[in-house]
């Protein structure tokens, strides 16, 4: 029967989880060089209405609708057909549709981290097509897998509470193999230093306020489970952000602002698969307590940070802000984690400090399995497109810029006196009222350099 | 010694920057301009889905002050950095300079540079 | 009973719907030209302030307050009076305040929608008055007629689940009615370009996130029916952006950014008078599905994108920001199409797909009711106000900004080497300390052209 | 027993709560020069990270831990020890580890409205020392006699709803010691004008959407009396925004944007101790109503505004963004306030409007305690840092900013052509990769200011 | 050849533009610029309410390099449009300049504005 | 008259600002520029935690327009106000203007500084 506490908590938790891929939008979009700043926004946030799409099309049938061999759903629920009103499946205490629109937030944020890695040089017409593809080849098989009545979740009984294998270690592997086959950006090399560090604060706030949703809303109800998951959350975040800082400020004399930002990210993405499993350590005092939390968070800082900083050495990979580090390596870390510090107390299931190691071999099947899957499908998908739409901007069109090459729109604009900032003099007039439109596949010469009149 | 002012694309500054530094000329300073001539922009109306020719586009300006004798190789080191053929490469112009001083130490003259 | 899931819902819509005007602040903010942008961003962040006291004061008592003849309420509630803790009489599991104050942020959004029509020319004093009024005489009555107990809710029978009549319709009409007796902008004419792409992005994803509020909170309930409302909502704002994604590449040859952010917008307001109603097609199977928001999501962007294309071509018509063309075109769209989708299984009444064409009828009353109201009660407003105080600022103020020349504090501050980047090289010094205070009638010279000394 | 209800809407409170450090980054980062814009935001973005760790580790047991004698909390929660999934001792509606997540919100504000009183100057190491003695010596002491069980609440029995004394009173004293104390901004004095205006509205509307939650999450229930709170809040925020709005018009001949934005926060600091017991004057008639909360709005700013202008003018004090003037003054009128317009029927207490005059006397006596304790052993702590370890930056540091300085990156990077708008055309080349990195001690040089080739 | 640097009114920039344009002089480039002089301004602090008279005001420089015999004709255009005969209208300066290329073709001389 | 162009640190515009006022200069106008030359800034990148070091760091020019009998007298305030003795302090150039118009009233010559 519906329960209106916990339906009021997952709608909210699913606006919450939503407003994560624009505050996405916001931590790349400030990351990357100025001249990029629009089309990285563009990213992450044109793939909310993309994977939202998607989603209720074909892809939540997929994942989540009646399981075939546990490998995948079928498309019985196609368009939502027979998704209602009423509780269940897979709750009984609120709508299915609350369900839905609950994991289709986590369909949406995971294609979305993966933009990091390809931020400055991919082409806008294969990215959407990417997208479409990877959600419904690699998002939801994998979420079957888990949460959907698949193998890993029924047979192997591997743990991920909010989705550190789904979300994470998935699109930490993609990013990896983007990465590689688009390859790195032209140009000079050169270190890409934020264009604007309140930004990049502003989105990871949208996350950390967000990921309450994420993780204490995977509770789907609103009881102590949901409180233990919001709190460990919280604090393995905190933990997180205060490591990366020590250590920025370790190497370089200064404590960074982007480092506690990024450290608070490694955190929370740490804690995902364990937020609702872990709480009280050692198991034999029954008692709750932050301890697991806290060791969490910081080991996820410490391995996210030197992750970045060696695969920053490795000249041949690209991986344009880290996601694979971050995202990655937290979240296999975390997924570890999990098998380690999980108390029956706490989550029903006893790992490794409560004698219980088997569970660490679930945990590390489960990590094999996504990363094995998602590298390789993603190479695939990434391959293909190559030969058929090609998958990068021109060396020109990326030299100056993909605000202004691909979407005609700088992030900011010169145009006015007393205008924005950028504005450096120069009061643009309509010459010519509007430019003859043109045809879409027609390769469009970029604003700041067109043909002879143009 | 010459002032030499270019007005060249932002996305050349780069280039030209190495090649004076492969050159020895290190010093120089940079500034942010807008500039029109015979080239056209294109802006974008994402709304109504209309795009607008405009007259001014972004440029940046890069100044550096030498001795009247490397005047003409600098200019010539801009123009192979900066060209790309197209419409909008820029213009370099060179004026005179009477007097260079540096602040931090009061000394006066090409030694300067 | 007071249920408490229910008034956690409403409680937590109702600060969602609050924050969207800030967000709409943005929105607006990012599209206009930077000299203006702080007035812009202030129109609607001041409209929450003083709506909010316009609202407990008198505006609440006469759009719910006792019914006068289906017309208006009265004034028995001045001030809140009597309007308390206990549940009723809008709904019998949230206390009246909680309903009272969710109402509140609609009534706060709706005149806010309007300053996109007027922006960077209006007087702020005479904006203050007119938006008092407009609460007053305008939005009140309507939201009477169709949720206060008043003949197009209880008579007509016309179906409006969030405000696609009493918010959009009747804001984009006004919106309309404003931009003619206004006037157009002064100066060269000349294409408004976007100052900020990233802060528009921001503003959209206020709207989106707050939208969830706006419409799942509509069902008063933490139920089936918000759910419905949940999703039906994301599904046509995903829809819209994609549409108008489509579009603008389609005429230009580039994917806008803001044109996603647009199509978005109008999206969900299409959904707005449907998200409680539709969500099953065709009506024979009973089943749920996403059809029914998917194609209204789609229809809005393509009538949107139109409607923005060809106003902008009608010279003497400056709506600034599209207000009529999306809210209003949009919101037209939305109204009939909820009597074509409406189903009983889902919200309780049939239309047109499920045989009862008489629900158009009545959909489309209801819509002329509201434009011929709006339309002629704004006019008269403003002409009124035009003999009064006056409705532009002058010529040379609009040429220097609205910023400087109305709120003497430009958006970007060029004060400080190292400072934001509007600052072009000069360090300001105070060099007389406070200047004598003006009085506020006296008109003050632009800053950046005192008479002498000044 | 745990009701889902109540539960989900304190869980999505502290999610509120949580966002309102990050606007307050904001809403000071707007307000100083850009050079210090990184650095400001730092201060309350590092504070979320900080706090959260103190207070699970010691914090959360010092305030609210079994009561010492009615000053201080024992330890025997250290590290959330014991603290649970289970209702109670706090609650019985709700987990524990709830309450604890909700009131770790408050602990967190709490030191991050300080730093807008050393904004541009406080030296980093020494703020992180000062900010975790602060909670553990000044806050968690101070909550434990308003809340954990200490003398004012259970023997004085003075009123606070959400904060007033413990939160903006505590943290406006403090500010004005630290204000003293620390100094003023070196270089020549100068007026600091905001360097973003968008961000500071940016900031001031997360402050009152996450309000909602500080004040009408206070109910810890989901009911009609957190109803009332949020709609006094509400009112009082927008009050508060309308008066300052009136004064900076009266003063300067325009109405200020900022202004209105401070006003809002004025009226939501006044608010915040009477928010769930105020809403019906006169207390005779029975009736709720709005007046109560319009007058604490308005007076709020009143006292706010000429305070700002008063203290201005004292040039020995440096309250770089008048914290002292709009939470100390404002708390201290607003704790004031609740012992006037208290009444039994709205929250249980009856207070001089209601005829009973003590009630004042109980809150003047909370507020001198605060007053005392707050400014005394702030005053104690940064004296003793200031032997230990310095409290400013180097004057050289200050001119030049401190984001540069302090973080070694600038808020808004000119880093590339086509960047961002304070680029002003140079692309800078990394000529030497990676610099030897400096051990944190060092005195490194400011990034403008090198050594010979360094 | 010489170089004509005007600083004007932000505001006016629109006006000396259009007027060159219909005078048939296209090339050109601008800066944002912050000058003083006799004028004055005024920011206003919120908070307090109070405003202050500061000094610097932002202005445009326009640079236009033009032949000697232009010189007169641009200099009466742009302090037609760009005056309004209140403080804080600008100044415009002209100085030699002794050489002037084309990035994009190498060319050099008058030929090249 | 004489063009004088300072390129200076930021942090040292308010002070040079002041010396040239209490001398009796008001008109000026500045710009913001990034320049290079012995000096070298360092950046961080807060991720990996590596700082860089780079060569392009911001400088204000200082431009000022003065009678030919001024010329001296200018370049000692700036030097003295500008400089700190380490690198990076900027330099000063000097040249010739032909002629100085005022906008407001087209007057022209020396007078109009
Ligand atoms: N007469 C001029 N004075 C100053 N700047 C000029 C002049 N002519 C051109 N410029 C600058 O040179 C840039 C390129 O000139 P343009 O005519 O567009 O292309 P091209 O130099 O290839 O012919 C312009 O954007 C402007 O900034
Ligand atoms: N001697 C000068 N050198 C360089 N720029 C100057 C000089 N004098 C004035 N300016 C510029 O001209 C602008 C207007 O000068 P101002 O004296 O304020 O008004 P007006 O030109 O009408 O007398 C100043 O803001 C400054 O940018
Ligand atoms: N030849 C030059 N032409 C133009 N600008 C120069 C030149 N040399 C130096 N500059 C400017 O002067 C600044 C300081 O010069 P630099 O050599 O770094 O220090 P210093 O002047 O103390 O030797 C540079 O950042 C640059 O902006």
């Amino acid at each position: 029967m519906i329960d209106s506490g916990d339906t009021a908590w997952i709608l909210v938790a699913s606006a919450l989880v939503l407003l994560m891929t624009p505050g996405l939008a916001f931590f790349y979009g400030g990351l990357v060089r100025g001249k990029n700043a629009a089309g990285t926004v563009m990213h992450s946030f044109v793939i909310v209405a993309l994977v939202s799409v998607v989603w209720v099309l074909w892809a939540y049938s997929l994942a989540f609708g009646p399981d075939q061999g546990g490998f995948i759903g079928n498309l019985e629920w196609f368009g939502l057909r027979n998704v209602g009103m009423e509780a269940g499946p897979y709750s009984d205490t609120i709508p299915h549709l609350v369900y839905m629109a609950f994991q289709m937030m986590f369909a949406i944020i995971t294609p979305a981290l993966i933009t990091g890695a390809f931020a400055e040089r991919f082409k806008f017409s294969t990215f959407l097509v990417f997208t479409t593809l990877w959600v419904t080849l690699v998002y939801s098989p994998v979420a079957h897998w888990v949460w959907g009545g698949g193998w890993i979740g029924t047979e192997l009984e591997a743990l991920d509470y909010a989705g550190g294998t789904v979300v994470h270690i998935n699109a930490g592997v993609a990013a990896l193999a983007a990465a590689i086959i688009i390859g790195r950006r032209g140009g000079i090399r050169r270190e890409t230093v934020p264009h604007d560090v309140p930004m990049v604060v502003l989105g990871a706030a949208f996350l950390w306020f967000g990921w309450f949703g994420f993780n204490a809303g995977s509770a789907l109800v609103a009881d102590g489970s949901a409180a233990n998951a919001f709190v460990t959350t919280n604090t393995a975040a905190a933990m997180g952000g205060l490591a990366w800082l020590a250590l920025s400020w370790l190497h370089t004399g200064k404590p960074s602002v982007v480092g506690v930002a990024t450290g608070v990210v490694a955190g929370l993405v740490a804690i995902t698969p364990a937020a609702g499993f872990v709480g009280a350590w050692p198991a034999s005092d029954g008692y709750a307590n932050a301890f697991p939390a806290l060791i969490i968070g910081a080991m996820a800082s410490v391995l996210g940070f030197y992750a970045v900083r060696l695969l920053s050495r490795v000249r041949q990979l690209d991986d344009t802000l880290d996601v694979f580090a971050v995202h990655g390596v937290c979240g296999l870390w975390g997924a570890f984690a999990t098998g380690i510090f999980t108390v029956a107390v706490i989550g029903g299931t006893d790992g490794l400090i409560a004698g219980e190691a088997d569970q660490l071999w679930r945990q590390l099947a489960a990590m094999g399995a996504t990363i094995g899957w998602s590298f390789v499908m993603t190479a695939g998908i990434l391959l293909v497109l190559k030969r058929v739409m090609g998958l990068r901007v021109s060396e020109e069109e990326e030299l100056t810029g993909l605000d202004r090459t691909q979407h005609g729109e700088p992030a900011y604009q010169y145009d006015e006196p007393g205008g924005h900032p950028f504005y450096s003099g120069g009061v643009s007039t309509v010459i010519e009222g509007p430019a003859p439109a043109v045809p879409r596949p027609a390769p469009e010469p970029p604003a700041t350099n067109p043909p002879e009149g143009a | 010694m010459k002032k030499i002012e270019a007005i060249i694309r932002p996305e050349r500054l780069e280039q030209a920057k190495s090649a004076l530094t492969q050159a020895g000329f290190a010093g120089l300073h940079v500034a942010n301009v807008t500039g029109r001539g015979a080239q056209r922009g294109v802006i974008h109306s994402g709304r109504g889905g209309e795009s607008y020719v405009i007259d001014m586009l972004p440029k940046v300006k890069l100044t550096i002050v030498v001795k009247d004798a490397d005047r003409e190789r600098i200019v010539e080191l801009i123009v192979d950095a900066a060209k790309t053929g197209n419409i909008g490469d820029g213009k370099i112009f060179v004026s005179p300079v009477e007097e260079a001083v540096r602040v931090r130490t009061g000394e006066r003259g090409e030694a300067v540079l």
